[in-house]
C-alpha cells in the first residue's frame, strides 16, 4: 500500500510538481521579461545604466562583501542554507537516478559522507533560520504565515531523507518515512513558483526591474486624472481638515 | 467581456494541454501517443482536423459567391467573418496536419517532387492555392488599420472578384478532391458510403456544410459577445441550406439504389446504424426543421440545426475517413485522449486568434472593445472577490499564461512517457515446460509449441556437465532454472539478475557496497560484474557471454541470441549448425510437420517420443 | 518483368523466408505491439506466414501490383515501380501521409510507429539483388521451394501447367493474374486466398483508374467552374445595372 | 514553547529592542499630519486611483516583481535610521511597504483574487488606509534600505507610489501642496512666492555686496537668451543662502561661462518627487518651457538634492528621453572647472575642521560622491569624514519632503535626525558642508534643538572664499607694474 502512494509520487504526482514548478517558473521569468519590454517601450527614457545595474546585482548574487557588513552571522547562515538547499537535492546519488528516470541523463553525485552532513548542516541553517524569524523582534513584526512555514517545510523531506539513508529502522517506518519524504518534496516543488521562492529565478532581474520602475511613461499622471474624472480638480484640498487638528496651529503661509 | 475573457481561458487551458501532448508526440513518436495502428493508419487527426476542417472552412467561398457572384449584397456583414473562419480554418488544418504527419519537416516535398496521379497531391496543392487565395481576400481588412499598407490594399481590392471567382474554383476542386481521395480503395471503403460520385456528394455536403457553419460561427459569437444575431440573414441561408440537405439527401439514395447496394442496410452490422445515424443527421432532421419558418427565425432553432448538420457532416467525414472500411472491422480504433487533446487544441488556438481578430480588426461593423481597455474608463473592481487584474493585456497574459501551465503540467503528468518498446503489449506469461523425458515447450500457451528431447540433448551436448550450456541463470546454487522463472513475460524486457536474492545472503541492504561502488549511482553500471563472484558458473570455454544482463525479451534471448551464436560459432569451427532443426532432419519436413511439432499437449499424453532418424554423416563431423 | 509465385500447397510454415528477409534487411527483432495487425507483417517482418485451418500455410508480403494502388497514391512519388517492376520506398521523399496504406486493398505497407523518425516499411523485392541477377531473399531461402522467383511469364505458364497436372488439388484459379490489373506476386493454391485482400474477391479494374477518371476532370472542372462564375457574375451586374438605369430614368421621367 | 519562563520576561524578550535609548514616539507627541480629505467610501476610491495608476504607469511590474520576491528577512531594519531610533515596528522598512504590497496582493493578483473567493477576504479598510498615510510619511525616503535589501527591493518606489496613490484621495502633507499649488497655478510660479521684482532686487544687492567684499563685479545675468546654462537654484536660497548664491556666480564669474537666471522660472524645487508623479511632471514642463524661451544649452541646478535628482533622472522620463537636453549640478559644474583649471582655488583658506554631508538625492544612486570631497580637500586645511560616509551616509531626517512641513520640527530634530546630529557631533567639526537646502534647514535645526556646536553652510558658501579670479588679479598685477 504505501508501496503504490510512494510510486505515485515518484511517478505521475513527482512529474506533474515538476512541470508545476519548472512551467511556473519560466512563466513568472516570461511574465518579468515582457513586462519590462512593455514598460520600456511605454516610456519615453530608455536609459539604463547597465554597468551599475549588472554591477550590483552580482554583488548580491556572489555575496562576498556587502552581506557581511551587517549581521554577519545571520547572512552566513543563509548562506550555506542556500548552497546546501541548492546541492542536495541535485547531486545526491539517490535522486540522480530520480533525475535520470525523469530527464534521461544525470551527472555525478556528491559523496554520502559530504551528502550526510550537507543535510545535517541544512537541517541545522532551517532551525536557526526560523528560531531567529521567531525571537528577532522586527523579523517577526513584517514575518507572514508562509515565513515561518517555509523553513519548517524544508527541514521535513532533509530530515526524513536523512533518516531513511542513515538510520536503522524497521521497513514499515522506513516506507512511512520514504513517503513523508516524497510528497514533502512535491509540495515544496508546487509552491516554489508561487511563493517567496520565485526569488530563485527572479532575483537577478531586482536591479533592472527597480531602475525601469523609476521611470514613468511621459503624461500618465494626467491621464489617471482623466480616468478617475478627475481633471478639473484642484491638486490640492482648497480648506483641508486636519487630522490632528489640536497638533497643527492656523497658518497659511507659505513653508520651504 | 467576462463571458469572453472565462472562454479565451478555457481555450488557453485545453492549449495547455495540447502543447504538453504535441511535445510528447515529438519526443516518443506517434505509436505511443495515438491509438493508431497499421489497421488505422489515418485516425481522428485526419478524419476531424484534416477531412472536417477543409469542409468546415467551405463557409469562404459560399458566401464570397454570395456577394460577390450573385450580388447578394445584404449578406455583405457576413462575409468577412466568414473569409476568416475559413483561413484560421485552413491554417488549422496545415498546423494539425504538423502533428498527423509522421516526417512534418518533408511537408514542402509536395511543392517540389509531383506526383499528379495522386489526389491527395492535387487536394494539397488546391489547399496551399486557396491559402494564398483566402490570404489575399482577406489582407484588405487588417491593411485599413496600417497606412503604410495602403497600395498592396487598394490592388487587392481591385483583384477581388478574379480573386473570389479563384477562390471558388479551387473550393470546388479540392473540396471534391477530398472525396476523390477514396475512390481508390473501393474494397477498403464500405459499400453503404463508397461510390464513383464520392466526389460530387462531398461537394455538395461541403457547401450545406459551409451554410451551417457560418451560422454557428454567427450565432456562437454572437452568444459569446452578447450581441444581437444576425437572424434574418440567417434566416434566408438556412432557407438556402434546406435546399442543398434536399439534394444531398435524393443523390444520396438514389445513388445507393443505382448501385443496388440497399440491401446492405439489412446486414446488421454496425456500420448500418452509424449510416443511419449520419443520414438523419446531414440531410434528414435539418431538411425538415428548416423547412418551419418558426425554426428559421429563432436563434435557439437554427443554432439547433446548424449543430446537428455540423456533426453530422463531420460525422460522415470521419466515417469515410476511415472509421466505416471494412479492415476496420477487426480492431476498434477510439482516439486516445492524447490525439483528442491535439485536435482541441488546434481548434482552440484557431479560436483565439478568431477572437483576437475580431477585436482587434474591423471583422464585424462595430469591434466589440474590452471596456477596461479604454483609457477613460474607471477601473471596475469584481462584485465577488473585489479583485482587478489590471488592463486587459496584463490580466490576460497573467491569467491565461497561469492556466495555460496548470493544465500543460496535469497533462505532463498523465501522459505515460514509458518508452514505445514496452507499450501497448499485452502480458504473455510464460509457461514452464512440462513433461518427462519429452519436454512440451509451450512458453505462451498460444498452442505452437515444440517438443523438446531433454535426455537426447543431455547425451549429446556431454553429459551433466554441459547443463550450464542451456541453464545459464545466475542464481545463487542454482543449476537449472527454467527460463520462465525470470522470463516471466514473454515479450518484456526481463531483468536476468535478481536483486533480492543476491542482498539478503549478503547482509540486506548495508551490503550495497559490497557490488556497488560507493560514490556514484547504485545502477547497473555501477556494480561488479557477475563473473566476478560467480567464477565456476561458467565452464571453460562456454559461449555464454554474461555481458549481457538484460535481455530485451524472452523471445529475444531464446532465438536470437542462442541460435546466432550457435550458429556463428558453428561457421567459426566449420561445423554444422545444429541449432537449427533441418540441419539434421534435411529433407524430412513431412515428417517434421507431422511428428515433432505436436499441436497439443493432449497429443503427448501417454506417447513416446520418437526422434526421426538423422542424417548421421552431417553430425559427426 | 520478374515475379513470385507461391505455391500454398507446398509451404510447411518452417518461416525460414521470414528469417531471410529479416536477415536480408537488416530488421530488428518482431516484438508484438499494439498497433501491429494479426497477420503477422510489420514495419520489422515485410514476409510472414498466415496460418489457416488444417495446416494451411500462406506467405502474405507486398504484391507489387503492376499497376499499384500506392505508387498512384502516393503524392509526393515517394513510392515508385523500378525497371523490374518492384514497388520501391525512397524515404527521403516521404513526408509521411501514411495515404499508401490506406490506398493498399492488401494493407501491406506497415509503419514505424516507435520511431521517432517514422518510415513506411514493405517488402521491396529485394530491389538491388534482383538488379544485380540474384534472387530474393525468401525465395533463395525456402527448403521446399514453395515460393519462387522468376520471369512473370514463365512463372504463369509453370502455374498453368501445376493446375493442370493436379486439377483435384488446386482451385483453378492464379491469384494475381488479373486481380486490379495484375501482380507480380503470383499465388496458386488449395483453398480461397481472399483472405489476403480483407475476405474480398477483388476485380479485375485496376485502382489508379479510378481516381484518375476524377483527376482527369480536375482541368475541366477548374476552367468550368471559373467560367461559369464569370459568366454569371457579368449577368448579374449587367442586369442590376440595366435596373438600375431604367430606375433612373423612371426617376428623371417622373420629374 | 517553553523557553522563556514567565510570560514578563516574554513578553520583555519578544517586545523590547536591543536598543536601549529609543525614542518612544507617544511620549514625544508628536506625529505627522496629513491633510485628510474628506471622502465618502475612502476604500473603494483608493482602490480605483490605485486602478487607475497600474492602468497607465510601469508600477505593476514593480509592484508584481516585488510581491512575488519578497522574502521578509528584515536586513532592512539593520540601516533604517527611523526604525533604529524608535524601534517601533511601523518603522521598518519593509512593515511599510507591505501595507501597499497587501492591498496589491488583495486586489490585483490570481492569489488575492482566490483569497477573496475561498476565504472571504474583506479587502482593504479605511483604517489601513490611515495606517499608510502616517507610515509613509513617515518616512525620509533616504533609500538606505534599498542599498541593504539582498533581494534588490527599493522600498523607496513603494513609499513613492504610495504616496501617489494617496495624492490622489487627497491625502497629502499641506505645507508640500500650498507650496506646489503656488508655483503651479499661483501669481509668483515659485514655491516661496517670490515675484520677479524682489528676485531682481536681491540679486542687485548681491552684485554691490559682492563688489564691497572682493573688489570686482561678479554679475547676475538675467534672462539671457542662448546662454550656456540655464540656473536653477532651490528658490529658497534667494531668500535665505545668499552666500551660496554668492558663490556660485564667483565660480561662474571665474570661468567665464555664460549662463542666465530667468525670470519665467527660476525654481529647482519640485515637490512632485515626494508626492505625486503628475506634479513632477507639471514642474518639469515649466522648466522645459523657459529652456526653450531662453534656447538653453544645459540645465543647472543649484546646490539642492532632490531638485537635482528630479531634475537629473526625471527630464529625461519627462522632456524628449535621450534627446532632453543635459542635467548638471553646480558641484559636478565646479569640480569639472577646476580639474580643466578654468577654476582656481588658494589652498588651505579655510582653517577650521570641515565635515561634508552626503544629501540622499546625491549619494545614493553614487553620483555626486567624490567631487565634492575632492573640492573641499582642495581648499580646506583640516577636513574630516563622517562615519559611515559617501553612499552609505546617514540621512539628514528631514528627507521626503518632511523637512518643509514646521509643524513635525519635534519629529524631525528628535527621531528622523539624532543618528545625524550624534554622528556631526562626533566629527567635532566647525562646519559642515551639507549642499541641499534641505538638509540645510534640516541639520540647523538640528544643531539647534540638539545643541551641537556646527555650523551648516553650502559647498559655495566656502568656495566663494577661495576662490582666485585670475584675469581680476591680472589687471592688478599689471597696474602695480605699471605704477
Amino acid at each position: 500500500m504505501l508501496e503504490t502512494w510512494i510510486g505515485f509520487g515518484q511517478g505521475p504526482l513527482f512529474r506533474l510538481c515538476l512541470a508545476l514548478m519548472l512551467l511556473g517558473l519560466t512563466r513568472i521569468f516570461l511574465l518579468t521579461i515582457i513586462g519590462m519590454i512593455e514598460a520600456l517601450r511605454r516610456n519615453e527614457d530608455k536609459i539604463i545604466p547597465w554597468k551599475d545595474l549588472i554591477g550590483k546585482t552580482i554583488s548580491w548574487l556572489f555575496p562576498l562583501k556587502r552581506l557581511f557588513n551587517k549581521r554577519p552571522v545571520y547572512s552566513l547562515i543563509s548562506l550555506i542554507f542556500h548552497i546546501g538547499l541548492i546541492i542536495v537535492p541535485l547531486f545526491l546519488a539517490a535522486h540522480l537516478l530520480l533525475w535520470k528516470n525523469v530527464t534521461g541523463f544525470a551527472v555525478s553525485a556528491i559523496p554520502k559522507l559530504f551528502a550526510d552532513n550537507l543535510t545535517l548542516t541544512v537541517i541545522i541553517c532551517s532551525i536557526l533560520l526560523f528560531l531567529m524569524r521567531l525571537f528577532y523582534q522586527p523579523a517577526r513584526a513584517i514575518s507572514r504565515k508562509q515565513d515561518y512555514l517555509w523553513p519548517i517545510l524544508l527541514i521535513i523531506p532533509f530530515l526524513t531523507g536523512y533518516i531513511c539513508s542513515n538510520g536503522s529502522i524497521s521497513p514499515n517506518a522506513y516506507l512511512l518515512l520514504m513517503l513523508i519524504h516524497v510528497y514533502s518534496a512535491n509540495l515544496i516543488m508546487v509552491m516554489i513558483p508561487f511563493t517567496k521562492i520565485a526569488h530563485c529565478v527572479l532575483m537577478p532581474f531586482s536591479q533592472l526591474v527597480t531602475a525601469i520602475g523609476w521611470k514613468f511613461p511621459k503624461g500618465a499622471g494626467g491621464r489617471v486624472i482623466e480616468t478617475l474624472g478627475l481633471k478639473n480638480r484642484p491638486t490640492w484640498v482648497e480648506k483641508p481638515r486636519l487630522v490632528y487638528e489640536d497638533l497643527t496651529p492656523e497658518k497659511e503661509e507659505v513653508s520651504v | 467581456m467576462n463571458r469572453v475573457r472565462n472562454f479565451k481561458m478555457i481555450l488557453w487551458m485545453i492549449i495547455g494541454v495540447g502543447a504538453a501532448v504535441g511535445v510528447a508526440r515529438f519526443l516518443l513518436g506517434l505509436g505511443s501517443t495515438t491509438n493508431l495502428s497499421d489497421n488505422t493508419p489515418w485516425g481522428i487527426w485526419i478524419g476531424f482536423d484534416v477531412m472536417s476542417g477543409v469542409a468546415l472552412a467551405a463557409g469562404g467561398f459560399v458566401l464570397t459567391a454570395t456577394v460577390y457572384i450573385f450580388k447578394l449584397e445584404k449578406f455583405h456583414s457576413i462575409v468577412r467573418p466568414a473569409v476568416l473562419t475559413a483561413f484560421l480554418g485552413y491554417i488549422a488544418v496545415a498546423f494539425g496536419l504538423l502533428f498527423d504527419l509522421g516526417l512534418p519537416w518533408n511537408i514542402w516535398h509536395m511543392i517540389v517532387f509531383w506526383n499528379p496521379h495522386s489526389p491527395l497531391f492535387e487536394v494539397g496543392w488546391c489547399v496551399m492555392l486557396y491559402l494564398t487565395v483566402l490570404l489575399m481576400e482577406f489582407f484588405p481588412v487588417p491593411a485599413e488599420e496600417f497606412s503604410f499598407l495602403s497600395k498592396i490594399r487598394k490592388v487587392l481590392i481591385k483583384l477581388r472578384l478574379p480573386l473570389v471567382i479563384a477562390g471558388i474554383a479551387l473550393s470546388t476542386l479540392h473540396q471534391s478532391s477530398l472525396g476523390s481521395l477514396f475512390l481508390i480503395m473501393p474494397y477498403n471503403v464500405h459499400p453503404l458510403w463508397y461510390t464513383p460520385i464520392l466526389p460530387v456528394i462531398f461537394f455538395i455536403s461541403a457547401i450545406g456544410l459551409g451554410l451551417m457553419m457560418v451560422t454557428f460561427e454567427s450565432l456562437f459569437t454572437a452568444w459569446l459577445y452578447r450581441r444581437k444575431p444576425e437572424v434574418d440573414l440567417l434566416e434566408k441561408i438556412g432557407s438556402a441550406a434546406r435546399w442543398v440537405f434536399m439534394t444531398y439527401l435524393v443523390i444520396r439514395v438514389s445513388d445507393l439504389l443505382i448501385r443496388g447496394q440497399l440491401d446492405q442496410l439489412g446486414s446488421g452490422q454496425w456500420q448500418v446504424k452509424m449510416f443511419w445515424v449520419e443520414l438523419a443527421m446531414v440531410a434528414v432532421i435539418p431538411t425538415v426543421m428548416l423547412s418551419f419558418r418558426y425554426v428559421r427565425t429563432k436563434a435557439a432553432g437554427l443554432m439547433t440545426v446548424a449543430i446537428t448538420g455540423v456533426t453530422g457532416i463531420v460525422l460522415n467525414r470521419i466515417n469515410v475517413g476511415g472509421l466505416v472500411h471494412i479492415n476496420r472491422g477487426e480492431t476498434v480504433y477510439l482516439p486516445a485522449w492524447t490525439e483528442i487533446a491535439i485536435t482541441a487544441a488546434v481548434i482552440a488556438g484557431a479560436s483565439l486568434v478568431f477572437l483576437y481578430m475580431i477585436e482587434r480588426f474591423n471583422i464585424w461593423e462595430t469591434r466589440p472593445t474590452d471596456p477596461d481597455a479604454s483609457p477613460t474608463q474607471l477601473p471596475h473592481f469584481h462584485s465577488v472577490d473585489g479583485t482587478w487584474l489590471g488592463t486587459p493585456g496584463i490580466s490576460a497574459r497573467t491569467k491565461y499564461s497561469f492556466g495555460f501551465i496548470i493544465a500543460a503540467a496535469f497533462a505532463f503528468a498523465f501522459i505515460s512517457w514509458e518508452p514505445a518498446e514496452s507499450r501497448g503489449v499485452d502480458p504473455t506469461p510464460v509457461h514452464q515446460a512440462r513433461g518427462g523425458d519429452t519436454l512440451w515447450i509451450d512458453g505462451n500457451r498460444d498452442g505452437f509449441g515444440t517438443a523438446f528431447a531433454h535426455k537426447e540433448h543431455i547425451r549429446r551436448n556431454g553429459e551433466d556437465k554441459s547443463c550450464s550450456k542451456c541453464h545459464h541463470m545466475n542464481q545463487p546454487r542454482d543449476k537449472n532454472t527454467a527460463c520462465s522463472q525470470c522470463h516471466n513475460d514473454m515479450y518484456l524486457p526481463s531483468d536476468a539478475f535478481k536483486h533480492d536474492w543476491h542482498s539478503s545472503p549478503n547482509g540486506g541492504k548495508l551490503a550495497c557496497v559490497e557490488c556497488h561502488d560507493k560514490a556514484s549511482i547504485r545502477d547497473i553500471d555501477s556494480a561488479k560484474k557477475c563473473d566476478y563472484c560467480h567464477k565456476n558458473l561458467i565452464p571453460q570455454g562456454s559461449l555464454i557471454k554474461i555481458e549481457t544482463y538484460e535481455a530485451n525479451s524472452y523471445a529475444e534471448a531464446m532465438h536470437m541470441v542462442c541460435i546466432d551464436c550457435h550458429v556463428q560459432v558453428a561457421v567459426e569451427k566449420e561445423k554444422p549448425v545444429l541449432s537449427r532443426c533441418e540441419t539434421c532432419h534435411e529433407g524430412q519436413r513431412d515428417l517434421v510437420d507431422a511428428d515433432v511439432l505436436i499441436k497439443s499437449k493432449s497429443d503427448l499424453v501417454g506417447k513416446r517420443m520418437v526422434l526421426p532418424p538423422l542424417s548421421r554423416s552431417k553430425c559427426n563431423d | 518483368m520478374k515475379a513470385i509465385l507461391t505455391d500454398t500447397t507446398k509451404c510447411v510454415g518452417c518461416r525460414e523466408c521470414v528469417v531471410a528477409c529479416k536477415k536480408r534487411h537488416d530488421l530488428e527483432n518482431a516484438v508484438p505491439r499494439r498497433w501491429n495487425s494479426d497477420d503477422g507483417l510489420s514495419a520489422r517482418n515485410w514476409t510472414s506466414i498466415v496460418e489457416k485451418p488444417e495446416k494451411k500455410y500462406i506467405r502474405k508480403q507486398c504484391r507489387h501490383c503492376l499497376e499499384p494502388a500506392c505508387v498512384s497514391a502516393c503524392p509526393v512519388g515517394a513510392l515508385r515501380k523500378n525497371k523490374d517492376g518492384a514497388v520501391v520506398y525512397d524515404g527521403d521523399k516521404c513526408m509521411g501521409c501514411r495515404y499508401c496504406m490506406m490506398a493498399c486493398p492488401y494493407g501491406i505497407p506497415r509503419y514505424d510507429w516507435d520511431q521517432q523518425i517514422p518510415y513506411v516499411r514493405k517488402c521491396i523485392l529485394c530491389a538491388e539483388h534482383v538488379a544485380k541477377g540474384e534472387e530474393p531473399a525468401c525465395t533463395e531461402t525456402c527448403p521446399t521451394q514453395a515460393t519462387i522467383f522468376g520471369d512473370r511469364d514463365e512463372l504463369l505458364a509453370e502455374a498453368r501447367r501445376r493446375i493442370k497436372g493436379n486439377p483435384n488439388k488446386y482451385i483453378d484459379r492464379i491469384w494475381g493474374e488479373h486481380e486490379i490489373g495484375g501482380s507480380q506476386v503470383l499465388y496458386i493454391s488449395d483453398t480461397d486466398l481472399s483472405c489476403l485482400s480483407y475476405g474480398q474477391h477483388l476485380g479485375d479494374k485496376p485502382l489508379p483508374e479510378r481516381t484518375s477518371t476524377a483527376m482527369k476532370a480536375v482541368p475541366f472542372a477548374f476552367v468550368g467552374m471559373g467560367s461559369v462564375m464569370a459568366g454569371v457574375s457579368w449577368v448579374i451586374g449587367r442586369r442590376m445595372e440595366n435596373q438600375r438605369r431604367k430606375n433612373d430614368q423612371e426617376g428623371t421621367d417622373n420629374e | 514553547m517553553n523557553l522563556l519562563i514567565n510570560k514578563e520576561e516574554r513578553e520583555r524578550a519578544f517586545k523590547t529592542p536591543k536598543k536601549e535609548n529609543v525614542i518612544e514616539k507617544q511620549q514625544l507627541s508628536v506625529r505627522y499630519h496629513v491633510e485628510d480629505f474628506a471622502l465618502e467610501n475612502r476604500p473603494q476610491r483608493f482602490l480605483e486611483a490605485f486602478a487607475a495608476i497600474l492602468k497607465h504607469t510601469n508600477y505593476r511590474l514593480v509592484l508584481d516583481h516585488y510581491v512575488r520576491i519578497s522574502a521578509k528577512c528584515s536586513r532592512c531594519t539593520s540601516n533604517c535610521q527611523i526604525y533604529l531610533a524608535t524601534g517601533d515596528e511601523q518603522d521598518i522598512p519593509c512593515f511599510r511597504s507591505e501595507l501597499l504590497l497587501k492591498v496589491y496582493r488583495r486586489h490585483f493578483t490570481i492569489s488575492g483574487m482566490l483569497r477573496g473567493r475561498v476565504f472571504g477576504d474583506p479587502g482593504l479598510q479605511n483604517e489601513q488606509i490611515q495606517e499608510m498615510a502616517e507610515s509613509f510619511y513617515n518616512c525620509t525616503a533616504c533609500k538606505r534600505c534599498s542599498i541593504e535589501c539582498p533581494m534588490g527591493i527599493d522600498h523607496a518606489i513603494i513609499t513613492h507610489l504610495g504616496r501617489y496613490i494617496l495624492s490622489e484621495l487627497g491625502i497629502t502633507p499641506r505645507a508640500l501642496v500650498v507650496s506646489t499649488r503656488e508655483q503651479l497655478i499661483g501669481k509668483s510660479g515659485n514655491t516661496s512666492a517670490i515675484p520677479v521684482p524682489a528676485l531682481l532686487d536681491t540679486l542687485e544687492f548681491l552684485t554691490e555686496d559682492m563688489e564691497e567684499e572682493k573688489g570686482i563685479n561678479i554679475p547676475f545675468p538675467i534672462d539671457q537668451d542662448g546662454a550656456e546654462y540655464l540656473f536653477l537654484p532651490a528658490v529658497s536660497d534667494f531668500l535665505m543662502e545668499a552666500e551660496t548664491l554668492m558663490g556660485n556666480a564667483a565660480v561662474f564669474k571665474a570661468t567665464g561661462d555664460s549662463w542666465t537666471i530667468g525670470t519665467g522660472y527660476f525654481d529647482g524645487i519640485n515637490y512632485g518627487l515626494f508626492y505625486s508623479d503628475h506634479i513632477l511632471e507639471e514642474v518639469l514642463h515649466k522648466i522645459e518651457a523657459e529652456t526653450k524661451r531662453l534656447n538653453i544649452k544645459t540645465i543647472l541646478i543649484g546646490e539642492c538634492g532632490h531638485a537635482s535628482r528630479s531634475a537629473k533622472y526625471f527630464y529625461p522620463t519627462y522632456c524628449g528621453g535621450k534627446e532632453a537636453l543635459p542635467v548638471v549640478n553646480i558641484l559636478e559644474y565646479s569640480w569639472k572647472a577646476w580639474k580643466e583649471g578654468r577654476l582656481k582655488i588658494k589652498p588651505n583658506v579655510i582653517k577650521e575642521k570641515v565635515t561634508y554631508h552626503d544629501p540622499c538625492n546625491f549619494a545614493r544612486s553614487g553620483w555626486i560622491v567624490d567631487q565634492p570631497r575632492e573640492l573641499l580637500k582642495a581648499f580646506c586645511q583640516d577636513y574630516v569624514e563622517m562615519t559611515p560616509s559617501g553612499r552609505d551616509n546617514i540621512c539628514c531626517g528631514g528627507g521626503g519632503g518632511t523637512v518643509s512641513i514646521d509643524e513635525i520640527r519635534p519629529y524631525r530634530t528628535t527621531i528622523g535626525g539624532r543618528a545625524k546630529a550624534e554622528q556631526i557631533r562626533a566629527t567635532g567639526a566647525k562646519y559642515c558642508v551639507a549642499p541641499c537646502a534641505n538638509c540645510k534647514k534640516q541639520l540647523k535645526e538640528l544643531m539647534e534643538d540638539n545643541n551641537v556646536d556646527c555650523e551648516i553652510v553650502g559647498l559655495h558658501d566656502l568656495l566663494y572664499q577661495a576662490i582666485i579670479f585670475e584675469n581680476v588679479e591680472d589687471e592688478k598685477e599689471i597696474h602695480h607694474s605699471l605704477t
